[in-house]
């Protein structure tokens, strides 16, 4: 057909909104729970993704009080029954206080059943260290990498998070979608200083993107760059300095941590022997100690130089601009991690 | 006790149940002190009529959710002890295929969601079932048990606000046993009653001798009648008391010794007993043979339990994801 | 309104307060919709009366637990326009060295704990400061702001429980400004008031008019002294409303049109003025004066912080631990 | 003096008990805030820790409700007056119920403050796979391991448990101490089956153990064992066994995590050119990561054999014995872990 070869240019708030009515209209037993999605002359929860939708869905577009364990405990109880919530916070730092009901529930009681039953939440997160100071800035994929039982998504395009989202959905597992507050594309009020482009041309198709499957972002031969959501950017950015250094590298998108494409970095890194992570996190414990450490592990022997990882400190976000400058991981951070890599 | 409104079939039924607990649970305590079953265990005995009475006035698609003390509400849902012995063995056989154990009992397909150790964090997920099958348009009812320590927890407050604001079928059971585990329940809730809680959700709490499965019985019928209904929820609170430890060898030190005399006086069982003699509802011979009965379906499962295969150890690694990619 | 049992001092500092806090918003916000500053906020402007009535009742060395909407709780409280103007620029000369930002403002020698942004997570905060004040023997009173939101969430019940249980000197006090973000407090609270969710805990529950600095002043004189008296905790609800939007740009089209202008009819400056009149405690020109000391209060603040030194970006690396071995 | 010359021979429950004890006697602010801590003719909390002290502090023992992110919060702003409390969870699970308290406000508050408060609580969480099934056996070090802010003790002798207790009541900053439940020694009711004997002779003074200060519990030239807790006696166990085979297995035991003893590390490295990290959680993302990844980083010209991390698979604990000694490492995993290492 030719409609479906149209495309269209959607940010990932309009790519992620699109993708949930769909889901909606495709599947009764799909339903959104969270606070303030769902206000007339509201917002459409913190970042607009939901905008609207309470006119169009006045049943199942679940507007809550202030209570994340109270969300994400009913969002379990309900999967458990055979719904399919679609469950946010409105800073992934609030999945603190949800973090009993999404570890020792959501993500564990189909193994705890023996594999009886089934789990189809989907939880929604937005991550990234954006100017709010240390308590709205935490990336919370390193705090449940270690949870089993979770599987963790990190969409740092428009096309991957509307792909990701309707995998997500009709995935009988739960999936974490971390989305990035700067990457969004919110508009009006709710628009970011300092906001990425993240927009894509959306096939209009019913297309999904599977988890477990990295993206090669930019093809190279010297080094291979893992990075995710605003890192992912950002080691773009740094690829083309590096290009005009003469040096070519490789930026690998993991789009989803758990399940983790190991394939695809290790046939990387077999081509180029230098390694580069890059996280928004603090260093400690972060999704690049589980990467180095793999490597590390099981292909020692494709690494001509020591892996290299690139995060924040080990301190919370620090509010000052040009503290928080030097917290996060910058372009330059990435060109000169890569000199040092090239040059050992 | 209620007069005789019930058939005798009815009567022996909930007797038969509450038997059913009892002799599981002790027959379990001795099996683990004997160092014969593994793991810990959380055990119910003197709180058999609130199992009982409560998924008595439940239809078998309802759904329950159970905490770390889960063997009874099990039982009085219609697992079988088989299904729970072998579990509690850790065989493949068990309801949970050994992966469960103790604290997570539990089997979708009589209602049961697999029970949650952690105070408090299965009353949301009731809360949510309840939503869906409000959402989906289903008359189901989902409840929820819990000790009197869980209501201090955080989520018994929002899972009972969210349960009043969208008027959801649920019904909130707290098992008042005078303690959360040696904290005698004055110390830490203000008020006479826990029902009274319910008054700031704006839906009815009641209180009832939980040591009386027919008194459980009715009050939870009121209560699944109105979820059932589109009423909404009910705090239905259950005074009743542990007549064993804790946990495991748990001596129950902190209890004093007139407190447990008088509970041990109460205790449902034997009260029931007597109610029925009394309401002529049956003889010593028919009640013996029900004892019989529950015997040896617990052996029966005894035997089955300890001869089932072990799970292979590498089963460990299963049952994680449906979709493994 | 109160009658005149007030001195004009103590009248017109309640008012040259109230004031302060509506000027430093607003020019906050200005310089925040201009680009000028940094970060996001959340503003108090038409909830005045408040912070300054509740604080007016605190001796120098209580102490608060603020939210992300701090910036009125802390000039109430005694910080300067100054550190905190700075600290809003995310200047070394900032309250908190520029670290904290907007929603983490704080200044211990001024009894403020650095405001705590995780809606309800200041709760027990306040609890345990008041803890501590009766663990040492000090006649010391802690207070927890927070929003009628905030109430849903589980840590104030188990905050509020918990100050109960061991009879602590803290006053809980909600400002009730009709909604938590967007949502209104009605959908999501089922009493009538706030104030009636302290029933379960029992200790007084109390509902004031909350723009007028009065009312407030007076209802926290009574928490505060019972508080102090070792009478034990107080829930104070102060009703009010939020004149600006919930953070940011936001253009609030929720409020409905006509509530709105309710609520700038009778938002809390304009009525102590008209107040301060009635009873003869002011003249135009005294007012006047006041206003143009906290202008200019306020502006030598914003030059100063636009002029004080960006930290050191490595600074981010300091303040971790006391103990960096 | 010839007193403090004297040892007795103590349990870890038992050390940490006097160490608690001598705390609160020696210092007024200190007090014990956990659920049935408190208790005439309780348990002294779930592992007998702080059995009978209700009678000695009969107002600094507070036996609290069920509330696990009240008692957090409650220590928290104690600390922040100047007390000096030691909060506990039953077991470390339930810090999940606090950890919006934990991470976001203990860990926090100091650097958010501009340096300008302090947070002296001690927190103390019982960890291990002991038996219990999937929400009673997280160590939940690997959780807190990505928090900035928190230092994290894991003592495997009553030497060190209570020479780290001291150390963390007595330090400005907030402490967790991980608390295995088999090395416990708790006796009666409360005795665990399993359990392994972690006492020790504790010298009759007031002595204390730094953080941030390994130690070699085995000195070896061939392979570096690095591992804490019960996997720290089961390296030991391991060593015997490799002994006998010729392999000569150096044990570390680096007892805090945070902050951690990276010169000893790398020193034994240095020496015997092979490691093994042993963890009793989940591998994905545990202290084995961050260790691997920052010895791949920092010293891979040490490394004659590529790291290898033993520790528990990527799911829940499952209940039945024979999964659950399935899933945590064994002392023959290490010697065959150790073998392959050396056989590189
Ligand atoms: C969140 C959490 N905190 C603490 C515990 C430890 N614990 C297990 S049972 C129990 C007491 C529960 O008391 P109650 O709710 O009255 O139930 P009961 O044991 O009396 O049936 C405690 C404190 C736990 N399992 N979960
Ligand atoms: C735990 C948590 N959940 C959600 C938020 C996002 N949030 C910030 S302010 C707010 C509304 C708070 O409402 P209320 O308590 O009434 O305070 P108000 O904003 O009206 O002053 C929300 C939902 C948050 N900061 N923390
Ligand atoms: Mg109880
Ligand atoms: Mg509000």
């Amino acid at each position: 057909m030719v409609e479906s070869l149209l495309m269209k240019k959607l940010s990932i708030v309009e790519a992620l909104r699109e993708g949930i009515r769909q889901e909606m209209i495709r599947d009764e037993r799909v339903f959104c729970i969270g606070e303030d999605i769902a206000i007339p002359g509201g917002w459409g929860g913190a970042f607009t993704v939901t905008l609207g939708m309470e006119e169009e869905f006045p049943e199942r577009m679940l507007n809550t009080p202030i209570s994340e364990a109270g969300i994400f405990g009913y969002a379990c109880g309900a999967a458990l029954m055979g719904m399919r919530p679609i469950a946010d916070v409105q800073y992934s730092d609030f999945l603190f206080c949800a973090m009993d009901q999404v570890a020792n529930n959501i993500a564990k009681l189909r193994y705890m059943s023996g594999g009886k039953l089934t789990m189809p939440v989907v939880l929604r997160a937005p991550v990234g260290v954006t100017g709010r100071g240390a308590q709205h800035s935490q990336c919370i994929e390193t705090f449940f990498l270690p949870v089993p039982g979770l599987k963790i998504a990190c969409p740092a395009t428009a096309y991957d998070a509307l792909g990701i989202l309707r995998t997500a959905v009709r995935c009988d597992d739960p999936v974490l979608i971390c989305e990035h507050k700067l990457l969004y594309g919110s508009k009006g009020a709710r628009k970011e200083s300092g906001a990425v482009d993240a927009s894509s041309d959306i096939p209009d198709e019913d297309y999904t993107v599977p988890l477990g499957k990295a993206v090669i972002r930019r093809e190279g031969k010297d080094v291979t760059i893992v990075a995710t959501l605003l890192m992912m950017h950002r080691s773009m950015q740094a690829a083309e300095v590096l290009a005009q250094e003469g040096i070519d590298a490789e930026v690998i998108d993991p789009r989803s941590l758990v399940p983790f494409d190991w394939e695809t970095v290790k046939a990387s890194v077999g081509k180029t022997g230098r390694v580069i992570t890059v996280e928004e996190s603090p260093k400690r414990n972060g999704i690049g100690a589980e990467i180095a450490a793999t490597l590390a592990e099981e292909a020692a022997e494709l690494l001509v130089a020591p892996i290299k990882r690139i995060a924040a400190p080990n301190t919370p976000a620090p509010f000052s601009p040009p503290m928080e400058k030097f917290y996060i991981p910058q372009v330059d951070n990435i060109v000169q991690a890569v000199r040092d890599v090239m040059a050992y | 006790m209620s007069d005789g409104k019930y058939t005798t079939e009815f009567l022996l039924d909930l007797y038969r149940r509450m038997l059913t607990i009892r002799r599981f649970e002790e027959r379990v305590k001795y099996l683990f002190l004997e160092g014969i079953m593994p793991g810990t265990i959380h055990q119910c005995q003197g709180q058999e009529a609130c199992a009982v009475g409560v998924c008595a006035a439940l239809e078998k698609d309802d759904v329950i959710t159970s905490t770390h003390r889960p063997h009874g509400h099990c039982l009085a849902k219609g697992m079988t002890v088989k299904e729970m012995m072998a579990e509690l063995f850790g065989k493949v056989t068990g309801c949970c295929k050994g992966k469960g154990g103790s604290m997570h009992m539990g089997d979708m397909s009589k209602g049961v969601i697999p029970a949650i150790a952690i105070v408090g964090g299965n009353i949301p997920v009731a809360g949510g079932a309840a939503l869906a099958f409000k959402l989906s348009g289903q008359k189901r009812v989902a409840v929820s048990f819990m000790g009197d320590g869980a209501v201090n927890e955080g989520i018994f407050h929002e899972a009972l606000n969210m349960a009043a604001m969208w008027t959801l079928p649920v019904v909130f059971v707290v098992e008042n046993n005078l303690y959360g585990a040696s904290t005698p329940v004055g110390m830490v809730v203000r008020t006479k009653t826990i029902a009274e809680r319910a008054a700031i959700y704006k839906f009815p709490g009641v209180t009832v001798d939980g040591n009386d499965p027919l008194a459980v019985y009715e009050a939870m019928r009121v209560a699944v009648q109105r979820a059932r209904n589109g009423g909404g929820p009910t705090l239905l609170e259950l005074m009743t008391y542990r007549i064993t430890g804790h946990s495991r060898r748990d001596p129950a030190l902190y209890q004093p010794e007139d407190e447990r005399k008088k509970a041990l006086a109460s205790e449902p069982i034997g009260r029931f007993e007597k109610y029925l003699f009394q309401g002529r509802f049956s003889t010593q011979q028919r009640l013996d043979n029900i004892s019989k009965a529950v015997d040896t379906e617990i052996e029966d499962a005894v035997t089955a339990a300890m001869s089932a295969p072990e799970p292979n150890p590498e089963d460990a690694l299963k049952d994680l994801f449906v979709e493994t990619s």
